[in-house]
């Protein structure tokens, strides 16, 4: 079968780095083409040159064969081409039907006017056969976040493409709509659309993947066949290096005091009566369906929602108010969300590492720049946080790195109970596997983890003790041999 | 029942009390207009107005724009008051031409309307009471090229371009300094009526012309900002205002002003009242009351002792004959 | 897209009662309370009174909500508006031609909206900056024009514009109504608006869409400063003059009118009708306190008090 | 020696570069067009006026910075003004004056800070509503009077000089220093800047919010006050809207001197170069006597191609 799709010898540079360096790259009709590589690999550049929002530097297009140049995303639309992004680009009070035909209104019968009617039709056939029902008059920004994921989905679909590109598209998805995706998937295979499928989910790269190729710094390093190959040689591929398995964990943790004690946590964001404890030492995953609640129990604990009843206990006194007094008290939080709730992207490195320490550093309230330049400077070896100074700004960082800096930012209190809500959502296995071994280590000196994952794998590979949410309520703990896939799952879900 | 009646009783009483009323309170209501709420000179035309209407038994409103002249405001203001039908009106037009269309929606209303201080374009007015911008202008110029003895370096600072009273002030000043040819007009620069800035304008004026003798502000506001901007600068100039304000007398006696032409915004207030109540009650008003432009100096200084607050009317044979 | 639309098809009645913003209860209020307190206030002449005092306000506050949404500002617009009224009057009086009039009117209103916008948009400037800075020119041509005087010679015609009867209804309040719902229709029924809004939430998407932003963002602002210039048309028929100081800090009535009625700074988030609202409101506030004889100082401080409450009433249903 | 802004961060040190660029370049053209511009006298006269703009500016910045915008500043010094020029005429004691200038001002920024903390709103609506009642109250209380003639003492901060130089210079350095100091060494200046930059940021990093923004308030609210008394000593007299002409330009201080309407972003001495290129304006216009007519356009254009400039030469510099 002959590409619909070629890149030979594609080059961009930004000034500083060498994005892509003579990537080439075929997409097959019918086949889902998996795309693996560590963030700052060139991933994302990739699809921008192929959606038309970056032009190359250098290198051919060929699209059936001849050879084409991509200006804008219109152009790109011409050759059928759709990407779903992996940060949402959906407008926040538009409704869902103008989302998904952005660009590509119905015109009524006078020009330049929209014919509302056929557009919500439309976009109610295409929420059908994904099998979602919300209606197409909902305002995006009221949907949560594996809605809005849904609607981009349909966005992308709703552009019937020949060639699909989908960043991270199982990120924030719970597993019912994955599996809803992955049969979507299969019907376009069917049709013989070719897909780009960016992930970092070996299981995915697996099950779903024909055809794997994996990026580097840029540079394209090889192919692979699922059938043929091993996540660890992939890992291998992509990382450059022998990292020992991602969550490879080489210490008995050993419990110590109890650090964090929630008693019948009720909050108006919708969880009910939690009860969890944590101890030094030990990691204790908070499992769960996207939209159980995990998130929320985050934040009703460190106090960024308000509780209505019950208490939270840290090393025996209780929290109360602001998360400033949770700060002060220990506690700390690495949020879902890095680049709109852990950092401010447009202060320098070290001002986002230090920000949260401030209080402890200086408690004179008198900042000696020197201290905090080091402290930052520290931070930014210990955690190997790849940025030319800490005097750059922290959006110009690849994802691994923000989060590093969201965690840095917590390791700079010496604060004792770490709660990671999705650590290493969209990051790359490099960088998961320092986390990891981060987490390890604070755990090892003793600190007190909560670890909020989507991932099974992860869960049940890292953690000493599960508690399992489904509804806005903990459906059950587990420990020891108990915690395997199969009991997570079963807890997670809703009776059957 | 019983008090019903008695309350009959009291209301014949009232009638019958009431019924010689023509020479006591007949109680007219009067809508005064004026431009703003900080420029003293309207403060003091108010006050003239409400002792004018005390004296009369007739009662006051007072409509001024919450945005300092403001003429859509002002416009506005005129309709909801034509609304309202109040027996007369006195009205200080914000601009004489933009505010014409204000005044014709008046008389078809027919509400009897003095207009004050700006002669207005259009219009039928019971009379006109004012001292003219220009001539009060005219007078305190010449009282300053009086003072320079017809010669030297002057400077003007002008309020707020595009506003009425200042275009016809500053013709004032400089139609007076042209009548002697040893006065040289330095610059004549925009203050907008405000001190700060007249005192800026002054400081950086002086940067440039090392000989200032006498400065003409378009209002006493500025006038004593200039005089600030002097002091510091410990340079001597003459300095002339207009309205004849409270400060500006204070600053005269302190030798830090020369003048300050004199509008007599009190008495405006006064007989501008007097003769719309006079009109509603169909006694003879004039066509038009003028009253001579005053400069306030050293000399005529006694005369300024009692601040409008504190005076009240004389009555209108003593003005009008 | 609008809130409007959700509201009436999805959430209902009950919601969309609860979703009144604090304006609309503030109108309500107010006319109840003025109507009971003054005799005058809800006869005919005086309510089509406050249309018409309002119709000037209205036509600026219509753009002012499309350039907020699109998380903009025009500071210049009241300065634009008296720039446009003086062009009107002189022009006026040169050729006594009102079809020549209105069009310079209108063409320099679009021409310094075109201006404003090409800055903004093509070379990336804040918005408040910018206009701010048109501001001050604006400001300036209009006394330049005028030389500081104001201009009357404009004839007889002028005036109907703003005291004229079409079928018994003041030509102001036609304009109105006729602005408000092109402006209604250009904003829910065409692309422009929906391009306006995601503009204003998410221009990256709009980009990646192969829509060109910059044209629309560009639109935007030509709009205003076009409506800026069709407003300068009743307001040189309300004055039968121009003058160059006239609309001075109108922007800020219309701001507030506009943010007043729901629309935020943020997100694209926008709701015409409450604009409407909002500029009937203010007019309400002040014709009312006029005929009650209110002092002027008083009038200031409660125009602070209702935005303030208005917006309060808002912010409390948010945390409700 | 970096008390200023954050002279390692190369953006801000660029940016601040840029516009003393535009500073020099408008002080170089007015040398050459007039000679009694380039004198010690001008010079700091120039200084003199642009301290009253900064005092106002000063604070502005440090609520601007949070994303946020304080429109009542002017409406604030006009009420702060009469207040304190009402006490100071009636007690004669300066210090009375001088407390009941800084309490008012304070107390009018603390309210703003309640608004927009505790209830929410749009600093942009909060402080517009404030303006109007400030100047309504003014206006009510004041009646359209002037109060004037201060004594000697008093007059100091405002018309006095130490050493040759004007007071109010002095107090601008010290403005500029303490407030360069408060944003780059204390933890709260840090703060303020991470929670304009990303205020749920600042949040979940245990930032307390509502504490900062309502200090930021408040110390505009201080500033203002100062600024009032200033006024009043230099002008010797205060009526209700006095400062309200000064409160746009106290806001295109703040911008042109590249603080970022979006917050997080801006220095002092970027307000202090704004603050001077505006006076500078001012100042040349009147010493070369440009009409009257003009003086707004030219005002108009300096604001936009300042930011312009700086926009470009930054361009320049980046690619």
């Amino acid at each position: 079968m002959k590409p619909i799709l070629e890149l030979k010898n594609i080059s961009k540079n930004f000034p500083g780095i060498k994005a892509l360096d003579q990537v080439s790259f075929s997409i097959i009709p019918g086949e889902v083409h998996m795309l693996l590589g560590e963030n700052g690999a060139g991933k994302s550049t990739l699809m921008k040159i192929l959606c038309g929002a970056y032009q190359a530097d250098a290198g051919e297009l060929y699209y059936q064969g001849e050879q084409i140049e991509i200006h804008s995303p219109s152009d790109a639309k011409k050759f059928g081409i759709a990407v779903i992004f992996q940060e949402f680009s959906l407008v926040p009070y538009l409704n869902i039907a103008q989302n998904i035909f952005l660009g590509r209104e119905f015109s009524g019968w006078i020009p330049g006017t929209i014919d509302h009617s056929k557009m919500h039709a439309e976009a109610r056939r295409l929420l059908d056969s994904l099998s979602v029902e919300y209606d197409t008059h909902t305002l995006v920004h009221t949907l949560g976040v594996a809605q809005q994921q849904m609607v981009e989905i349909a966005k992308a679909l709703s552009q019937n493409a020949k060639i699909l590109v989908m960043d991270e598209p199982t990120a924030a998805l719970s597993d019912r709509e994955t599996t809803l995706l992955f049969e979507m998937i299969h019907k376009l295979k069917a049709q013989g659309v070719a897909i780009v499928y960016i992930s970092h989910r070996m299981a995915e790269v697996f099950s779903m993947g024909d055809r794997i190729s994996v990026l580097r710094d840029g540079q394209y390093v090889g192919s692979a066949d699922p059938q043929k190959t091993t996540p660890d040689e992939l890992v291998q591929m992509m990382v450059g290096r022998t990292v020992d398995m991602v969550y490879q964990k080489n210490f008995v943790s050993k419990p110590g005091a109890i650090a964090l004690r929630v008693e019948n946590l009720c909050s108006s964001n919708g969880i009910r009566d939690i009860h969890l404890e944590v101890r030094c030492g030990e990691i204790v995953g908070l499992a769960g369906l996207v939209g159980s609640g995990r998130t929320e129990v985050a934040r009703a604990i460190f106090g960024a929602d308000p509780v209505t009843s019950g208490r939270v206990e840290v090393f025996g006194n209780d929290r109360v108010g602001e998360p400033f007094h949770s700060v002060e008290l220990g506690l700390s939080l690495i949020p879902e969300n890095r680049k709109s709730e852990g950092l401010a992207l447009i202060r320098t490195v070290e001002e986002n590492i230090v920000l949260a320490g401030l209080k402890k550093l200086f408690p004179s309230n008198w900042i000696r720049l020197s201290r905090s330049e080091q402290v930052a400077n520290d931070l930014i070896t210990r955690l190997r946080i790849a940025t030319p100074s800490g005097k750059r700004p922290a959006l110009v960082l690849s994802g691994g790195n923000q989060q590093k800096i969201v965690i840095g930012k917590w390791l700079s209190t010496e604060s004792k109970i770490f709660i990671f809500d999705e650590p290493t959502r969209g990051i790359d296995v490099g960088s998961k596997s320092e986390i990891f071994s981060l987490i390890y280590k604070l755990v090892q000196d003793g600190a007190a983890v909560l670890l909020i994952s989507s991932e099974l794998s992860e869960i049940v590979r890292v953690c000493d003790r599960v508690y399992v949410m489904r509804e806005g309520t903990i459906s059950g703990e587990l420990s020891g041999d108990l915690i395997n896939e199969a009991n997570v799952l079963k807890l997670g879900m809703a009776d059957v | 029942m019983k008090f019903k009646s008695t309350r009959i009783v009291l209301l014949m009483m009232g009638l019958t009390l009431g019924i010689p009323g023509k020479v006591i309170a007949a109680d007219e209501k009067i809508a005064v207009f004026t431009k703003n709420q900080t420029n003293p000179f309207f403060q003091a035309f108010r006050l003239g107005a409400d002792s004018a209407a005390k004296q009369m038994g007739a009662s006051t409103t007072h409509y001024i724009p919450t945005k300092p002249d403001s003429i859509p405001e002002q416009l506005s203001s005129i309709d909801d008051v034509v609304v309202k039908k109040p027996n007369g009106i006195v009205l200080i037009p914000v601009d004489y031409k933009a505010i014409s269309p204000g005044v014709k929606k008046i008389n078809e209303a027919n509400i009897t309307v003095v207009n004050a201080t700006d002669r207005s374009e259009g219009g039928n007015f019971a009379n006109f009471v004012g001292a003219h911008d220009y001539n009060t202008a005219f007078a305190a110029g010449t009282a300053l090229v009086k003072a320079l003895n017809g010669k030297g370096n002057v400077i003007i600072v002008e309020g707020v371009r595009g506003v009425l009273g200042n275009t016809d002030r500053v013709r004032g000043f400089k139609n007076a300094i042209e009548k002697s040819p040893d006065i040289k007009l330095l610059a004549s620069q925009p203050a907008n009526y405000q001190r700060l800035q007249a005192l800026q304008v002054m400081e950086n004026l002086m940067q440039t012309y090392p000989k200032i003798d006498g400065v003409l502000a378009a209002n006493d506001a500025m006038a004593t900002g200039i005089a600030e901007a002097l002091e510091g600068a410990n340079r001597k100039a003459l300095i002339v205002g207009i309205n004849g304000s409270k400060e500006a007398v204070e600053a005269i006696r302190a030798g830090k002003m020369l003048a300050s032409g004199d509008a007599a915004p009190f008495l405006q207030g006064c007989f501008a009242t007097m003769s719309v109540i006079r009109a509603v009650r169909k006694m003879p008003v004039p066509k038009e009351i003028i009253f001579p432009a005053i400069v306030v100096e050293k000399a005529t200084l006694a005369n300024y002792d009692l601040p409008p607050e504190k005076q009240s009317c004389p009555t209108w044979e003593s003005i009008v004959r | 897209m609008s809130n409007i639309h959700i509201l009436s098809k999805n959430l209902g009645y009950r919601n969309y009662f609860q979703r009144i913003p604090g304006v609309a209860m503030m109108l309500m209020v107010g006319i109840f309370f003025f109507g009971i307190l003054s005799k005058d206030f809800l006869s005919v002449s005086n309510l089509t009174n406050i249309g018409l005092q309002s119709s000037i306000l209205l036509l600026i506050s219509l753009p002012m909500t499309l350039v907020i949404m699109t998380e903009g500002i025009d500071m210049s617009i009241g300065a634009l508006l008296t720039f446009c009224g003086v062009v009107m009057a002189y022009t006026l009086s040169v050729t006594h031609s009102l079809p020549i009039a209105i069009c310079l009117a209108m063409c320099s209103g679009l021409l310094v909206g075109l201006i404003n916008g090409s800055i903004i948009v093509y070379w990336k400037l804040p918005p408040f900056v910018v206009t701010l800075g048109t501001l001050g020119i604006c400001q300036s041509l209009a006394l330049v024009v005028t030389d500081g005087q104001s201009i009357t010679d404009v004839g007889e015609i002028v005036q109907l514009a703003y005291n004229g009867k079409v079928g018994g209804v003041a030509i102001p309040l036609i304009f109105s109504v006729i602005a408000y719902f092109i402006t209604y229709f250009l904003l829910y029924q065409t692309r422009f608006g929906i391009y306006v809004c995601a503009i204003g939430g998410n221009r990256e998407s709009l980009n990646l869409a192969g829509v060109s932003t910059n044209f629309y963002h560009l639109a935007v602002y030509a709009f205003s400063g076009l409506m800026a210039g069709v407003a300068s048309i009743l307001l040189t028929a309300r004055m039968s003059a121009g003058h160059p100081t006239a609309a001075i800090g109108m922007e800020f009535d219309a701001i507030a009118a506009v943010v007043v009625g729901g629309t935020s700074f943020e997100k694209g988030n926008g709701w015409l009708l409450g604009t409407l609202l909002g500029v009937l409101t203010v007019g309400v506030l002040r014709n009312g306190l006029n005929l009650l004889g209110v002092p002027s100082s008083v009038q200031v401080a409660s125009i602070g008090l209702l935005v303030l409450v208005a917006l309060l009433i808002d912010s409390m249903k948010m945390k409700s | 020696m970096p008390i200023f802004p954050n002279l390692k961060n190369s953006d801000e040190l660029s940016a601040l570069f840029y516009r003393l660029f535009v500073v020099i370049f408008i002080c170089i053209g007015l040398s050459f067009l007039s000679e009694a511009f380039l004198t010690v006298n001008n010079l700091l006269n120039v200084l003199r006026q642009a301290s009253l703009l900064f005092l106002m500016a000063s604070g502005l910045t440090l609520v601007i910075l949070t994303a946020g915008i304080d429109l009542s500043v002017g409406a604030n010094v006009g009420m702060s003004a009469c207040l304190a020029g009402t006490v100071l005429l009636a007690t004669g004691s300066t210090t009375l004056g001088f407390l009941t200038g800084i309490c008012c001002g304070a107390l009018i920024g603390l309210a703003n800070g309640l608004l927009v903390t505790l209830l929410r709103l749009p600093s942009f609506i909060a402080t517009y509503g404030m303006l109007w009642i400030l100047h309504g109250i003014t206006y009510y209380f004041m009646a359209g009077a002037t109060i004037n003639g201060f004594s000697k003492s008093f007059r100091m901060i405002g018309s006095g000089y130490w050493f040759g130089i004007p007071v109010p210079i002095y107090m601008m350095l010290f403005f500029l220093i303490s407030g360069s100091i408060f944003l780059r060494y204390t933890i709260f200046g840090q703060q303020i800047y991470a929670l304009g930059a990303n205020p749920v940021t600042a949040r979940l990093s245990g930032v307390p919010v509502t504490r900062r923004l309502l200090l930021v308030y408040i110390l505009s609210g201080i500033t203002a006050g100062l600024a009032s008394l200033v006024f009043l000593a230099r002008l010797n007299s205060a009526e209700g809207d006095i400062g309200e002409a000064l409160t746009l330009p106290a806001i295109a201080a703040v911008l042109i001197g590249g603080t970022s309407l979006f917050g997080g972003v801006g220095t002092m001495l970027g307000t202090l170069i704004g603050a001077l290129i505006l006076t500078l304006v001012l100042n040349g216009m009147n010493i070369l006597s440009i009409d009257g007519n003009l003086q707004a356009l030219v005002t108009g254009v300096i604001i936009i191609v300042s930011v312009l400039l700086d926009l470009i030469l930054r361009r320049k510099s980046v690619v």
